[in-house]
């Protein structure tokens, strides 16, 4: 794989379509090598609310066999450049503007603009020189087809006439993608297959017609960081081997360290920065980029560092700002910033960035700035972040405890939890048992369907055990009464995964963070609206988001009224199960600060449970590792990620990604 | 399979048992008496009290379902009051020609729904929807003897190709047979085809806008085949379970399809039997009517396995 | 609210605002029989005509519009009523379930114009079995409908929040899972209400309908058959109202359906 | 192929010629009911295609002609009837017609389970003689004037097979047809016989009958030309064809009943005759005939119809409509703000909302109570009719004792109105315990009874119904008895 990135550009002069004047040398790449040439990609969806400008001018370059990387937080328009390319974008979305120039198949072949293409041309460029793989595996196949037939249609759409043919070569798709027994498995159903063995299904189908670029929408977010792991060699290889261009979406830094040659970084729906993957993620000249990185939680992050978020939140697109994007949110905005857009310059070799200010390598593990706030909307509360950081520190070395040194407040021996249904039987949990110590933070990991949702279910009542024994504040709730059900419901509370699904869509944010106390009887209407408002401020909302319903909530805001929510009964035990997983890792930061901080101000003891080792890391004093619905390993966090005793845990450890990009550099070496 | 209809099979005789003794006790409560109509048009008391004894009707009610329910275990469904003969036999000379209409206006509902629900997914413009939305209301509304007296003026009488009724079976005569099934069967699956119709829309477009449907357009499956192959059969399940509960509907609506098209099938000897309380008739007719509403919603089951890989039938 | 379904609720506004005033619009007593029948548009008068036996079509028109709107508007909601408690019922006890889902198996099985004979041989003809048919009609309907959301509803994490917030099994019910699982129920009112009219019209053709001479939409329409070849304007007009009642409806459901789902 | 072709191979050819062969498709309204067979009912297809009567009337002259009975004589004292029997008949079975079968016909009658409204006619037979194969004697209990009512009415079947026949399985007689099949709900076929003891009778090879229970469908039927010939159908259905020169309406003078208003006397005011007549005048009889039957039949305030004995002109405009004389009535009776229930036959709702809105001209409010037709029936034999009700009556086309000892409306014995009178009794005793029905002395005792009931009012006549055939015009030749059995004897299409 040689991919050259530092020629000049070429333009043919007479190219209507060429981007504006001065960026002819922002590409980093020549038209010559060039396979797929993007310029003043627009992207528009109509929408309640009026058009909204999901995608505002992206040009980028894609060579044959390279691998260029889009990252961004939700919102930011990758997904939507990625379906804008084939214009395989929803009913309500349409390009705008801007041309996607394809080269042919074979050199000397004409070359064919996309986005003026008509939909029988554009059929014909999609899954047979265009692959794309999506996000989900568990619904991007169709439950109905097995998998043999899902590869027999995309393979009968571009004219393999043999259906003998079509199988053999659908065998052989099976197993280049890693999937034993290929022949056999022709014959399965999607749910057949685990998430990542769909994922694998899905790579073979976007391959099965030897396409040259393949547009791949964050293909490993939905898997278990080994799983991902898996996913990602497997993409690399058939990259190298196949020589396949790919265009990869994530919103993973470790990922694009690992796989990427180049990344752009979109936001707003604009490209702020883009360059070799090294340079950016090793120096980033956009504030925005360096936000990003500073947000990741790393696994090698000296012991008590705070994560640091980008306070406020993304753009409206519907009403898209005059200036940067970005600059609510930057410290360093101008005024400048808030009323002209910064053109994407190039700031040396194959590198642009979009931004008035900045003019050099930003500094990347921030110290304490500005930036660092746990704050929402406003995010100006830097004095009171100050003061949490501290309280968090001073928590992290209070730290843990010894087994006999406390009396645990919660602990339960030997519980099992098996949920059977007429036909089968699930052994959700087996012979678990754990402590949780007053003040402590106890993480959970383990991959998808480990047990987690089931441990903290069973303890807090939902699901009764099967087996075992559950403590809580000495006394036995197995099987509680009805006091033991109301004081557990008044001291255990819950913050949920989904910050959609958790909370009731009929009531309003200060219904819901009310309703424990409702339920419970505790205090007075009157009270309760207090209550709310303390709440509402002390999880860094306004108070008068008690009035408006949680649609008008982003994922982020949502998850603080949840947290809201759980901590109006003033418990002493907070279970978190996955509450950041649905969310941006700029969010993400904030509600882990929010929570690491409410945790050491209230004393709380608090079960957190993540799928991402280095988040659980960031928070926890000790770490317990589930898998298959057993506890593998429990141990202090930082013993455990440093001297992992359980072969499941190192593959855990050894799965994450860092967003160092070090491991590239030592492959493309 | 065997196994799940066998764990089914007590259920199914459960909903069964409980319909014979309501419909028994039910018919008991109807005032009016089979008697009277036996008796002919100007009776004597006489007559009345020799005719109840010879029927057994002066028996105690749970007596008298007593022996009925133990005939019917041995397979006998008694004699008609009225028309005289074996009920059983009454049954299977109708049975087949209500199957053959309600299999006739099923297979057209589910063509009709199907084709109105493809285009009502297909059709963008907004004249052509409005044209569909209003094919749906009036087939959905217009009734069964305003659309038949209709059908039979313009084919039977003004332009005669079709018989204006009767029936011939499709399984003796297939090319007559379907003359005498088009039209009954055309009207009685016109409202039924409007809410297979709609939920045909609905499933598509819910399927349509599934991930596997982006992921076959972005392997370039034409369209036309994402549409019949991927989509639809995602979208058919909801519709086979409305198929499976419009049975019932069919079998009601058949009361007035029948009299419209002197077709003579279950429906109309079931309205005769309640209105001359034909006790035995109507017992077996509305039992026989859960039956197939039962073993319906059993191959509603099946038939979701067979579509669903992901569906275990337990 | 969609256009569509402003057209919708015009629709049903107009024909519930004319059935209302019924008595404003029409000087004709709906009962009146004059001499000289004239089916069909007509002069003498009778600006839509008379029925057979000489009685001013417009006028039982509207008044039509009346008796059809009271048997939906007590029906539907009865059926609804009776239907939710039941699902109630089902939700709470297993045992009670399996009874509540094998009677509503029952009902449904039942064909609905069998049933409509057997009710009204007992209870007697008129509007009140007609509404005691459509409620047996709609008890499954709504009854299996409000089962299903409840059990998806309830498993829901918003559900189970509420349960950890200590909601017992009452107020999670009534506060938290039916608020959410009625929404398809909103829907489901407008079509049991079609359904219900539609009901109306075949009950009256096999002569179980309204009680004379009280005008009904069905009643008419059944009555106009003999008259479908030389004055098909007879026929044409009750088919309109229930038409237009039938669509408006389904322009709100759909509507209510949208905004439910946002 | 086509369906429509199929069943139109009516001989075509209009000459005066009966045109033999042929198979005649016949739709009619109701259904075969086999356990009425020994009954007159609404399925009139049977009784004289399959059977035949020792007798029949000439509808002219109303004089018994021979039928399986060559000739008859009855006493002077009318106490019996002495009957010699066609030789040579043979029922469908092979079995040779005897006088045996005559005593078997008439104690099946007398047999309550076969519900023949003549019951009470036939139970006056008390002794019946042999005297050879083909001679049979009859004797009576008294003299009764509707004695050939009887033989016009009681079909004459193969003893052997009776319980065959009442389930439908098997129908033996000696008439012009034999019965092939039948179909409940659907169909009865019916075969040309052979041997018919008139020669070269009937014409037609096959007769089909369709049950078409609709009645747009079975005008449809006809006009679709998928039968010639449409039975049980009313005025008002037969608009459609009414004009049609293809097709032909014939209306029977026989009836096939009346309309009556019922009034329960034993619910106050309707004990008082007074009130009754009152009703009498508000109705007004002509309006029903023309908006409800289609101008088919015969506005009557007495039972009988033209053709009866007892038919006269006076009798039948006894009551006009006069609502002013109605309410001096009831203002007579000192009755008002009346408001009673009025039941009727839901299947005839036009007819009661037209009286209830004539009632209502006069001051009678009414509320309308529709009964299904077994709970109709069931009410009315066990005497639970409400104040007023509206019905149909039939048996008044024969001889007029026959409607005052069979019509269960009427029965001087035990009725619907709960109405007896020991005048009304000795009045109609005395009209059917006459031996010559056709004496001046009958003729008188019907002229009282007409009288008695217009005066008593407890059924108030309304409209004697026409009896309709609809056909094709190519059909000729179709009679019917006075129960308005179908004959096909001489029919053909032409
Ligand atoms: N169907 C649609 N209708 C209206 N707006 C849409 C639609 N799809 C996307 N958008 C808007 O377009 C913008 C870009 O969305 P896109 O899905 O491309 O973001 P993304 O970067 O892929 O985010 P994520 O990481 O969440 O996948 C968002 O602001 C979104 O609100
Ligand atoms: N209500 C239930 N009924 C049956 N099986 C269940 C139920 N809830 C969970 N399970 C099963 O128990 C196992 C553990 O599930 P659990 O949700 O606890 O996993 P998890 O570790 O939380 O996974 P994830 O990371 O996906 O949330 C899985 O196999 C799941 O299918
Ligand atoms: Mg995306
Ligand atoms: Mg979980």
């Amino acid at each position: 794989m040689t991919i050259s990135l530092d020629k000049p550009i070429d333009e043919p002069l007479d190219d209507p379509l060429a981007a504006p004047a001065g960026s002819a040398t922002l590409h980093g790449l020549s038209s010559s090598d060039a396979l797929l040439r993007v310029r003043g990609l627009h992207v528009t969806f109509t929408s309640e609310r009026g058009p909204v400008h999901a995608v505002r001018g992206v040009d980028f370059d894609l060579a044959r066999g390279e691998t260029l990387a889009i990252v961004g937080e939700s919102g930011s328009g990758k997904s939507t450049t990625a379906l804008a390319l084939t214009k395989m974008l929803p009913g309500a979305g349409a390009v705008t503007g801007g041309s996607v120039l394809l080269d042919g198949p074979a050199p000397g072949d004409p070359v064919l603009d996309l986005a003026s293409a008509g939909e029988d041309e554009l059929r014909r460029i999609r899954g047979a020189r265009i692959g794309m793989i999506f996000q989900d595996p568990m619904t991007s196949l169709n439950p109905l087809l097995t998998v043999g037939r899902h590869l027999d249609e995309a393979m009968r759409a571009h004219g393999v006439a043999d259906k003998r043919k079509r199988a053999a070569r659908a065998v052989e798709l099976l197993d280049l993608v890693g999937i034993a027994d290929p022949a056999k498995r022709m014959r399965d159903h999607p749910h057949q297959f685990s998430g990542g063995m769909r994922q694998r299904v899905m790579i073979a189908l976007a391959l099965a017609n030897e396409p040259d670029i393949l547009l791949a929408d964050e293909p490993t977010t939905a898997l278990d960081p080994t799983v991902q792991a898996q996913i990602l060699t497997l993409l690399e290889n058939l990259s190298r081997e196949l020589g396949t261009a790919t265009v990869l979406i994530t919103h993973n830094m470790g990922v694009v360290a690992r796989s990427a040659a180049r990344v752009m970084v979109l936001y707003g729906g604009r490209v702020v920065e883009h360059g070799r993957t090294e340079d950016v993620l090793a120096a980033p000249q956009h504030p925005y980029t360096a936000g990003l990185l500073r947000a990741v939680p790393r696994l090698d992050a000296p012991y008590g560092q705070r994560l640091h978020g980008i306070p406020g939140s993304p753009p409206d697109l519907a009403s898209p700002p005059e200036g940067c994007a970005f600059a609510d949110r930057c410290t360093l905005a101008t005024d400048q910033c808030r009323t002209e857009q910064p053109p994407l310059r190039a700031v040396g070799s194959g590198r642009t960035v979009a931004c008035w200010v900045s003019d050099g390598p930003l500094p990347l593990p921030l110290a304490a700035s500005g930036a660092v706030v746990s704050g929402g909307a406003s995010g100006t509360e830097v004095a009171e972040a100050l003061d949490g950081k501290q309280a968090f520190a001073a928590a992290r070395a209070a730290d843990v405890h010894e087994a006999g040194d406390v009396e645990p407040v919660l602990s339960v021996e030997g519980l099992g939890k098996v949920f059977k249904s007429r036909r089968n039987r699930v052994v959700a949990l087996d012979d678990v048992s754990l402590q949780l110590f007053p003040g402590e933070t106890l993480g959970v990991v383990g991959e998808s369907g480990s047990g987690k949702s089931t441990l903290v279910r069973t303890l807090v009542g939902v699901h009764p055990p099967t087996a075992g024994r559950i403590v809580f504040g000495g006394r036995d709730v197995t099987r509680p009464s009805r006091a033991d059900v109301r004081t557990l419901r008044r001291s255990v509370q819950m913050v949920f995964q989904d910050p959609y699904a958790s909370l009731n869509p009929r009531m309003t944010v200060g219904a819901i963070i009310a309703d424990p106390l409702v339920s419970q009887g505790l205090g007075t209407p009157g009270e309760h609206r207090r209550r709310v408002g303390e709440l509402l401020e002390r999880v860094g909302l306004d108070p008068a988001a008690a009035d408006r319903y949680p649609r008008d909530f982003s994922g982020g805001q949502r998850q603080r009224i949840g947290i809201a929510r759980a901590l109006a009964p003033e418990p002493s035990v907070l279970i978190c199960d996955e509450p950041v997983s649905a969310l941006d890792v700029s969010v993400q930061a904030q509600v882990v600060n929010l929570l690491a901080d409410l945790q050491a101000d209230l004393g709380l003891s608090m079960i957190f449970i993540a799928h991402d080792l280095a988040v659980v890391r960031q928070i926890s004093h000790r770490i317990t590792v589930m898998r298959g619905g057993r506890v593998v390993e429990t141990g202090p966090a930082e013993q455990l990620c440093a001297d992992p005793q359980h072969p499941y845990t190192q593959a855990l450890l050894a799965a994450v990604p860092s967003p160092v990009p070090a491991a590239r550099t030592a492959a493309a070496a | 399979m065997t196994g799940y209809l066998l764990r089914r099979l007590p259920s199914a005789l459960g909903v069964l048992l409980l319909a014979s003794f309501a419909i028994f006790f039910i018919l008991r409560a109807v005032p009016g008496d089979p008697v009277a109509t036996l008796a002919g048009s100007d009776p004597s008391p006489e007559t009345v009290a020799a005719i109840r004894a010879d029927l057994g009707l002066d028996r105690p009610v749970l007596a008298q379902y007593g022996t009925w329910l133990a005939d019917v275990l041995r397979g006998d469904l008694g004699r008609s009051y009225v028309i005289g003969g074996e009920v059983s036999e009454l049954l299977s000379q109708r049975i087949g020609k209500s199957v053959e209409l309600t299999i006739g206006a099923l297979v057209f509902s589910l063509a009709i729904g199907l084709v109105l629900g493809v285009l009502g997914v297909t059709v963008k413009n907004r004249a052509g929807q409005a044209v569909l939305s209003a094919i749906n209301a009036i087939s959905l509304i217009v009734p069964a003897y305003v659309s038949g007296f209709l059908l039979v003026f313009l084919f039977a009488i003004t332009w005669p190709v079709l018989p204006p009724g009767g029936h011939v079976s499709v399984l003796s005569d297939p090319q007559i047979g379907f003359q005498y099934l088009l039209m009954p069967a055309l009207v009685m699956a016109l409202p039924p085809a409007a809410i297979v119709a709609r939920y045909v829309k609905d499933g598509l477009l819910q399927a349509l806008g599934e991930d596997y449907t982006r992921t076959a357009k972005s392997l370039g499956i034409p369209h036309r085949r994402i549409l019949w192959r991927h989509a639809l059969p995602n979208a058919l399940p909801p519709v086979l379970t409305v198929l499976g509960m419009l049975v019932g509907t069919l079998l009601g609506s058949a009361v007035i399809i029948e009299a419209v098209f002197a077709w003579p099938g279950l429906g109309t000897l079931a309205e005769q039997a309640v209105t001359r309380r034909d006790y035995p008739v109507i017992q077996a007719v509305l039992l026989f009517m859960v039956a197939v509403f039962v073993i319906v919603q059993l191959l509603t089951d099946l038939a979701y396995a067979l579509i669903d890989p992901r569906v275990r039938l337990r | 609210m969609t256009p569509r379904g402003i057209i919708g609720l015009a629709l049903v506004g107009v024909l519930l605002g004319a059935g209302l005033a019924a008595p404003l619009l029409t000087s004709h007593d709906p009962n009146f029989q004059s001499a000289d029948a004239l089916v069909g548009p007509g002069s003498a008068g009778h600006l839509y005509g008379t029925d057979e036996i000489g009685r001013d079509l417009l006028s039982r028109l509207l008044y039509s519009i009346r008796t059809d709107l009271m048997v939906v508007l007590i029906a539907v909601p009865l059926g609804l009523l009776i239907g939710g408690a039941l699902a109630l019922v089902a939700v709470t006890h297993r045992v009670a379930d399996v009874a509540v889902q094998r009677l509503f198996d029952l009902l449904l099985s039942f064909p609905s114009l069998i049933l409509g004979l057997t009710v009204t041989a007992i209870a007697g003809f008129g509007a009140g079995s007609i509404v005691t048919v459509i409620v047996l009609i709609e008890i499954p309907s709504f009854g299996r409908m409000l089962r299903g959301a409840i059990l998806v509803h309830r498993d829901r994490e918003y559900a189970v929040a509420a349960r950890i917030g200590g909601a017992g099994p009452l107020r999670l019910l009534t506060r938290h899972v039916l608020p959410n699982a009625a929404d398809p129920v909103v829907v489901q009112v407008a079509v049991a209400m079609s359904v219900a009219v539609i009901l109306e019209g075949a009950m009256s053709f096999i002569g179980i309908g309204i009680r004379p001479p009280d005008a009904s939409l069905g009643g008419m329409l059944s009555a106009s058959r003999p008259y479908l070849e030389d004055h098909p304007f007879y026929a044409l007009g009750p088919l309109v109202v229930i038409t237009a009642l039938v669509v408006g409806l389904n322009l709100i459901a759909e509507a209510l359906n949208r905004g439910a789902r946002r | 192929k086509s369906a429509v072709d199929e069943k139109k191979s009516s001989p075509a050819g209009a000459s005066g010629q009966p045109k033999k062969g042929g198979t005649l498709q016949i739709g009619s309204l109701t259904d075969f009911t086999p356990a009425l067979l020994f009954t007159q009912n609404a399925f009139t297809a049977v009784h004289r295609l399959v059977f035949n009567t020792l007798t029949s009337y000439d509808p002219k002259t109303l004089q018994p002609q021979p039928q399986l009975a060559k000739s008859w004589q009855v006493a002077a004292d009318g106490k019996s009837v002495t009957f010699q029997l066609r030789e040579g008949v043979k029922f469908h079975n092979g079995r040779p017609f005897t006088a045996d079968d005559v005593v078997f016909a008439i104690n099946n009658l007398k047999d309550p389970k076969r519900s023949a409204q003549l019951r009470a006619t036939a139970a006056v037979v008390q002794e019946i003689q042999v005297v050879n194969p083909l001679e049979v004697t009859l004797k009576l209990a008294h003299p009764v004037s509707n004695l050939f009512d009887l033989f016009e009415f009681m079909i004459i079947t193969d003893k052997d097979s009776v319980e065959e026949a009442v389930t439908g399985k098997k129908l033996i007689g000696t008439g012009p047809f034999v019965f092939k099949s039948w179909t409940p709900g659907a169909s009865l076929s019916f075969a040309k016989n052979p041997e018919y003891f008139i020669p070269e009778r009937p014409y037609f090879d096959g007769v089909e009958v369709r049950i078409i229970p609709n009645n747009d469908s079975l005008v449809s039927a006809l006009r679709g030309k998928q039968v010639q010939l449409a039975i049980g159908l009313n005025g008002r259905d037969v608009a459609p064809v009414k004009t049609d020169p293809q097709f032909t309406v014939q209306q029977y003078d026989t009836g096939s009943g009346a309309v009556y208003v019922g009034a329960n006397v034993t619910v106050k005011p309707f004990d008082d005759k007074r009130v009754r007549q009152a009703i009498s005048y508000a109705i007004n009889r002509e309006r029903i005939v023309q908006q409800s039957l289609g101008g088919f039949g015969l506005p009557s305030s007495a039972p009988w119809p033209k053709s009866s004995p007892a038919y006269s002109d006076a009798t039948a405009k006894r009551y006009p409509h006069d609502p002013e004389r109605a309410k001096a009535l009831l203002a007579e009776a000192g009755v008002s703000n009346l408001d009673v229930p009025l039941a009727y036959l839901n299947t005839s709702t036009v007819i009661a909302q037209m009286i209830q809105f004539d009632l209502q001209q006069v001051g009678i409010k009414t509320t309308l109570e529709p009964l299904d037709p077994a709970k109709f029936q069931a009410q009315l034999i066990g005497q639970t009719m409400p104040a007023l009700w509206a019905g149909s009556h039939g048996f008044a086309q024969l001889h007029p004792a026959t409607l005052a000892v069979s019509a269960y409306p009427f029965n001087e014995a035990k009725n619907t109105s709960k109405f007896s009178d020991p005048a009304y009794t000795e009045i109609v005793q005395k009209a059917w315990r006459q031996p010559d029905a056709d004496s001046p002395a009958a003729k008188a005792a019907y002229q009282d009874l007409s009288e008695v009931l217009l005066d008593r009012q407890f059924v108030i006549d309304l409209v004697v119904l026409a009896n309709l055939y609809v056909a094709d015009k190519s059909l000729q030749g179709v009679g019917q008895n006075t129960y308005a059995s179908l004959v096909l004897d001489d029919a053909y299409l032409a």
